[in-house]
């Protein structure tokens, strides 16, 4: 059962993935105007459809696929990469070590990633680099807590107390026994967020927060056919449904994987 | 499966959802004598020295000039204005206008206006600053003002210089930010008294007492709404009869059931600031710019008709109005050949360096993204590489001498006075406030300022005339892109509703009109 | 002396399609305390659950079990809400497994002890709980009971877990391995106390030694089935399963255990002949196709001759 | 008890932090404040005497050290300065608004309160059925639709389409139906999978058929021993949506118009005006550290082992 939404959640994701890299071969140039064919209802010349300007549809979806997984990629890539760094030594470098990372991740924590997000567009401006910045920011900050619990844990272990005791280091006693599962705890972690950082992106470019003319964005481009309800529902269906294709296929899989590793208690112990 | 405790619980919860769904509020029954307006400029408080300038736009206050559909300035509250010399006026009251607390305009209470206005209001100290006044009979006043100001009927005309408001009832009210207490004191002299004034909305009733009669609408509300969309499904759902400043995008798709008005003169003009810093330092670059825009596209395939094409710096209804603007491509591709900017790859090019040119759009007006985006492929044609930058505010962006070519702005060439010589000084004077190009052009300094202490209209039309084929015509010190139409969203009730260019949206004639 | 509890063909098959008890037939005396003895999945804890209908839903429940105090007999299998009532908590007294697991530990242990009443809609009387505690050996109930689960020992909280099981005074009390989480020293003691206190008792346990000290009888369970039933089991094991499972565990002087060979059978499939014929060393070829009746406690025609 | 003071000094440590990198975005804007507040006050160009004078007043000549001190005392003090847009103190446009986003949270955490209580109990108790399902299939869906979507949905189809509900919402609690609605999705899906999944393993823990073996009825079992044990997992989520509830009520009111914080801080940001915008998120950090330790105190009300623990 489990397997099956993992299954169906990456076989998803990977349909949108291809379609993202694969359009610009077979669909028209998603920014190009073309006056004659505004608001073209879905067809035969243009397959979803134009918009207000004339542009491609699915062409300016599948752009939007490309802005949205690339920003939801660098945001979760930060948060495993840095997460599982902080995490790592914090749980190694002895106690003040510890306390700087332990304090730095208490604020992270502290600080909603959407307020986050608000506060950097109204300090320096909107922008989708702002957002990525903005949600990286605190984006790391469970997933080091995470690491640093599994590795912390982990140092005592038997199995790694031998291998120390063989006389390989502890560096190399780690890497060997614990990053691997701590990576893969760190992974899940981070994917089980992925879903509504998602959401929140096309939130906050629907706001005009988030990415700018004329990059596609998949909120920014519902925002701008509002008006366009009745006279092209198409404008409105096909960016919702986007969003929420790529929030189901990464919810399956965080379903999926949350399943086949233990992330400990629910609730995150403190420091 | 219902008698389950567990899906009976579940069952409950899901109706108690609904029921509170269902209680939500209808809209309000539509009051048949009240004007419902929805606008996004929150009007703050009502003092006259701070708001004055939304007593005129809204029916509740009068200015002692006003501007005229034409672009021009006529008496308002005044009988008569006139000039006697370089720095003196007279200025003659309308008998018979009294403020709502029914105490009467006369001289007296005229120079107290002045007084007033000179002592606190900002606008009235930076263009009337020492400015005396003196009554001279019970409706006449003597105005003389420090140096020659040949534009003093538009600037009465201005809804900010100079509110009209009984400056002895207000001081008596202790605090001018309590609207209530203002309110009651009753200082204005419009076909509408106030009757509340809260953050979001302001209720207007009839003036029983009005010069004029009775008004025939009973009452107004002002709704304060920033969202355009929402102002205009506000009309859709019949909670607004009037949306003012309509965004485009909404305009595009409105529906039968409403209509788009149209003011028939006066559209905001869409300027193109030019920065003589970088490329556009060369006038062939300039002139050649202004001369591949295809104005007529602009106005009619990206925006789809709700912009029109400019003729020129002012629009075509003021009488020195004249027609600088065309478009040819082999002209600007003869000029730029002319300043050695070959073509390679199909961008012209000197010396190695491509011919970019930054144009900057600003989001608080997203049409602006729009234009830009076919300025980018109108230009290109000619050879010039164009890159956009959206920005959150373009007189920030452009106070910065780099970053910019043309920099993309919604400002009359008007102003709020109707007097074309404040903005071109602004824009245009190597002093200029608003001089973000660093145009510095003596020719048209000595133009600027000769115009500033012209009071013969023969003679102002003859330097406007100049200023124009120099600032237009052969320099391109500014360009001109689109012009919009003063638009306002109606409900069927108010589809004869006249859309006034000139923010005079409420009089006494206002009421509902079918096309 | 009354059968108070009598099981005819019991058979009970898991969602999955597990058949977990396969015919169960056995008869409980008034007083008496029979225990059950098997290995995991034997089906001890499935016969427990059936009576008190706390299978998954789902499950396939056929056969029959008769819970007679005398006045009234009630039947166990499909019950109604109104045959629940008077079983649960009423006629069936419960211990689980694991003190710790079976007490809400967000709960006092005195709310969990009156709970027994509570959740039979009855006030408990006052001082009634304290009164239950100590007649179970809890010494300074009254502040005991004001402490939560894991302030409590395992063995002393067991012994709460009898004291709630027994307020209503059941027939007969189901104890569920009542002593595999304690230590060993505990769990002498707490079967004791759980003998004391309880009428009739059914057992499962694991540990043969506690077995043999407490039970009267002993019914050995192998894949649903009862195969040997009777008062000296432990001591003269008959059946070769029974004799394994004795075989199995350890006694002081009689050498090391020996451990039973193979592994129980896959309860999806359908069983021929006898479940224990792979892995018995005494079997026949009609073992293999011939189904062993129960007869003089014993369901194994071989060792019957 | 001291663990609790010990909890409290924590939290103000890290208010106190997020206030520093809140002060901090000041650094950040390309705008000078001083010129920006003349601007807004109604003077259309400044001169640069006065601007001067305006930056002593505001103490923006001084260090920054000294700077954020003065700010944060004034921020204690719920002054946070004069808005870069209107000219007004930023206190008093927030202490307008607040009360009409306080009236919407309430309304969509109520409403969100209600639909993960259904959506938690139908079908819980037969796994796989078509209760259990279709429950699951509408939490799931919930949480993947974008609110501002359904918001857009509503505002066309209900509200002008079908006549039901206001396009410029009056701030009121009847008006606070409609919005709530697309807030309240996302939210209740949320907390109905949590609850839903703490219930489930409340209800298959041994103490629950302990309960059930003691003959306590399933509607008890659920309240005594159910929901209690649900709570902990769900305080910690539902305190976690109070950091993104900021973010959806600026969406919902951006749309509906709502004259709240919401809307106030898409303005801001829109405009630049940065000291609405300090206020609003630290407004929003402080809702969030609040609603974290409400939702740790109550679990260790619920909870005996996590008084210990501290």
């Amino acid at each position: 059962m489990r397997n099956r939404s993992l299954h169906i959640g990456a076989w998803l994701l990977v349909a949108i993935a291809l379609t993202a890299v694969a359009a610009p071969l077979l669909l028209p140039d998603p920014d190009r105007v073309d006056y004659a064919a505004e608001l073209a209802a879905p067809g035969a010349g243009h397959l979803l459809g134009t918009d207000q300007l004339g542009r491609d549809l699915a062409a300016r979806l599948a752009s939007g696929a490309r802005t949205t997984l690339g920003s939801v990629g660098a945001v979760w890539l930060v948060s495993v990469a840095v997460g599982l760094f902080a995490g790592t030594v914090s749980a190694l470098a002895g106690r003040i070590g510890h306390e700087v990372v332990a304090r730095i991740v208490d604020v992270a924590l502290a600080l909603p990633q959407t307020v986050v997000a608000l506060a950097v567009a109204g300090a320096i401006g909107p922008g989708m680099w702002q957002l990525v910045l903005a949600m990286s920011a605190t984006a790391w900050a469970p997933t080091a807590r995470l690491a640093h619990t599994y590795v912390h844990a982990a140092r005592d272990r038997p199995d790694v107390t031998a291998a120390r005791m063989a006389g390989i280091g502890t560096v190399r006693a780690m890497a060997a026994h614990v990053l691997p599962a701590a990576s893969a705890r760190v992974v899940v972690l981070a994917t089980l967020g992925v879903g509504q950082l998602i959401l929140s992106l096309a939130a906050l470019s629907f706001l005009g927060l988030g990415a700018q003319p004329p990059t596609a964005e998949w909120g920014r481009m519902l925002a701008d056919s509002r008006h366009d309800v009745i006279a092209a529902p198409w404008l409105i269906i096909a960016p919702t449904a986007a969003v929420f294709l790529a929030v189901t296929s990464v919810s399956l899989i965080a379903d999926g994987a949350r399943e086949r590793v233990d992330l400990g208690s629910r609730t995150w112990p403190r420091f | 499966m219902s008698r389950h405790p567990l899906t009976r619980l579940a069952l409950t919860a899901a109706l108690l959802a609904a029921t509170l769904t269902a209680c939500s509020s209808p809209a309000e029954p539509a009051d048949e004598g009240v004007l419902r307006v929805v606008t996004p400029y929150t009007i703050k408080n009502l003092d006259p020295v701070q708001q004055g300038l939304w007593a005129p736009e809204w029916g509740y206050g009068e200015l002692l000039m006003r501007a005229t559909e034409h672009g021009t300035v006529e008496p308002w509250l005044l009988e008569s204005i006139e000039n006697r010399t370089p720095t003196g006026w007279r200025l003659d009251l309308k008998p018979g206008i009294a403020f709502h607390n029914g105490h009467p305009l006369d001289a007296a209470a005229l120079a107290a206006v002045f007084e007033a206005n000179l002592a606190g209001n900002k606008r009235t100290q930076s263009q009337l600053a020492d400015a005396t006044v003196s009554a001279d009979g019970p409706l006449t006043l003597d105005v003389e003002t420090r140096h020659p100001t040949p534009n003093l009927p538009n600037l009465l005309a201005d809804e900010g210089v100079l509110p009209v408001f009984d400056a002895a009832a207000l001081a008596v009210v202790a605090d001018r930010s309590d609207n209530a207490a203002v309110a009651a004191a009753g200082i204005y002299t419009g076909p509408f008294a106030v009757q509340s004034l809260t953050s979001d909305r302001l209720t207007l009733k009839r003036n029983e007492a009005y010069r004029d009669g009775p008004p025939r609408l009973s009452g107004v509300e002002v709704s304060f709404v920033e969202d355009g969309q929402a102002r205009v499904l506000a009309v859709r759902a019949g909670e607004a009869d009037l949306a003012f400043y309509p965004p485009s995008e909404a305009l595009r798709n409105l529906g039968a059931d409403v209509s788009a008005l149209t003011a028939a003169a006066n559209p905001s003009p869409l300027r193109g600031f030019v920065n003589t810093r970088g490329p556009l330092g060369d006038v062939n670059v300039r002139r050649a710019l202004a001369l591949a825009v295809d104005y007529r596209s602009l106005a009619e395939d990206a925006m789809d008709g709700l912009y029109s094409a400019p003729v020129g710096m002012f629009p075509a209804s003021v009488p020195y109005a004249r027609s600088d603007l065309r478009t040819d491509t082999a002209e600007a591709a003869r000029l730029l050949d002319a300043s050695g900017w070959g073509i390679r790859d199909g961008i012209r090019a000197k010396d190695g360096k491509a011919l970019t040119i930054t144009v900057l759009s600003y989001s608080s007006q997203p049409d602006t993204a729009v234009i830009a985006t076919a300025l980018q492929a109108q230009l290109s044609t000619a050879g010039f590489a164009v890159e956009i930058r959206d920005v959150p505010a373009n007189y920030e962006a452009m106070a910065d001498p780099e970053g910019w070519d043309v920099g993309l702005s919604f400002d009359s060439a008007l102003g709020t006075t109707y007097d074309p010589l404040g903005r071109l000084h602004d824009f245009l004077h190597t002093k200029g406030q608003y001089n973000f190009g660093a145009v510095g052009d003596a020719g048209l300094d000595g133009l600027l300022d000769e115009l500033s202490a012209a009071f013969d209209p023969t003679e102002r039309d003859r330097l406007l005339d100049a200023i124009q084929q120099t600032a237009v015509a052969d320099e391109a010190y500014a360009l001109f892109i689109a012009d919009r139409p003063v638009r306002v969203v109606a409900s069927p009730a108010y589809a004869g509703y006249p859309a006034s260019s000139v923010l005079q949206h409420v009089g006494a004639t206002t009421g509902p009109d079918a096309a | 002396m009354a059968a108070v509890l009598s099981v005819r063909g019991l058979h009970v098959a898991y969602p999955d399609g597990t058949r977990a008890l396969r015919g169960i037939d056995l008869d409980l005396a008034d007083g008496e305390c029979l225990a059950l003895v098997g290995e995991s999945g034997s089906g001890k804890s499935t016969l427990m659950r059936a009576l008190l209908s706390l299978l998954p839903k789902g499950s396939r429940v056929t056969g029959s079990a008769v819970v007679d105090d005398g006045d009234e007999a009630v039947q166990a299998v499909g019950a109604g809400r109104a045959a629940l009532r008077r079983l649960r908590g009423g006629l069936l007294g419960h211990v689980a497994q694991d003190p710790h697991a079976a007490a809400d530990p967000l709960w006092g242990v005195g709310r969990h002890l009156r709970e027994a009443w509570r959740a039979r809609g009855i006030r408990p009387p006052a001082g009634a709980a304290e009164k239950r505690a100590e007649a179970v050996g809890i010494g300074d109930a009254k502040a005991r009971l004001r402490q939560y689960p894991h302030q409590w020992s395992g063995g002393m909280l067991q012994r709460a877990h009898i004291a709630g099981a027994g307020v209503h005074g059941p027939l007969i009390t189901l104890a569920d391995e009542p002593t595999s989480a304690l230590d060993a020293g505990l769990a002498a003691t707490t079967l004791a106390v759980l003998r004391e206190d309880a009428r009739a008792l059914l057992l499962v346990c694991h540990d043969l030694r506690h077995v043999a000290a407490v039970a009267d009888r002993v019914a050995v369970l192998y894949a649903g089935r009862v195969v040997e039933i009777g008062a000296g089991v432990l001591e003269r094991p008959r059946h070769p399963y029974t004799r394994a499972l004795v075989a199995a565990t350890p006694r002081p002087g009689h050498g090391l255990p020996v451990e039973l060979p193979g592994t129980p059978p896959d309860g999806r499939r359908e069983i021929t002949g006898c479940a224990f014929a792979p892995r018995c060393g005494v079997a026949e070829k009609a073992c293999r196709t011939e189904d062993p009746a129960l007869a003089e406690g014993v369901a194994c025609p071989v060792v019957r001759r | 008890m001291t663990a609790v003071l010990k909890r409290l000094a924590a939290a103000l440590a890290v208010l106190a932090t997020a206030g520093a990198l809140v002060w901090a975005l000041m650094l950040l804007s390309p705008v000078d404040p001083a010129r920006q507040i003349l601007l807004a006050q109604g003077d259309p160009a400044p001169a640069p005497s006065q601007v001067d004078a305006t930056r002593h007043e505001l103490g923006l000549d001084r260090s920054y050290p000294e700077q954020y001190a003065r700010w944060a005392v004034a921020a204690l003090h719920g002054d946070f300065g004069t808005s870069w847009r209107t000219g007004d103190p930023v206190a008093a446009e927030l202490a307008g608004r607040l009360p009409a986003t306080i009236r919407l949270t309430l309304v969509a955490l109520g409403f969100s309160a209600v639909a993960a209580l259904a959506l938690a109990v139908f079908g819980l108790e037969r796994p796989g059925g078509p209760a259990d399902l279709l429950s699951r299939g509408l939490v799931f869906g919930g949480s993947a639709l974008p609110v501002f979507a359904v918001g857009v949905v509503i505002l066309e189809f209900v509200v002008v389409g079908a006549g039901v509900g206001r396009v410029v919402a009056d701030g009121t609690w009847p008006g606070a139906v409609l919005p709530a609605l697309p807030l309240a999705l996302g939210i209740g899906a949320e907390w109905a999978r949590v609850l839903r999944g703490g219930l489930r393993d409340a209800l298959g823990a041994p103490h629950s058929e302990t309960a059930r073996a003691r003959g306590a009825g399933r509607l008890r079992i659920l309240a005594r021993h159910g929901f209690p044990h649900a709570a902990a997992p769900f305080l910690t989520v539902a305190a976690m949506s109070a950091g993104g509830l900021l973010a959806g009520a600026a969406v919902v009111e951006t749309l509906f118009t709502w004259p709240g914080v919401g809307r106030l801080l898409i303005t801001s940001i829109d405009a630049g005006d940065l000291p609405v915008v300090q206020a609003i998120v630290l407004l929003g950090v402080l809702a969030f550290l609040g609603a974290d330790l409400l939702a740790e105190g109550l679990s260790a009300l619920i909870d005996p082992r996590l008084r210990e623990k501290r």
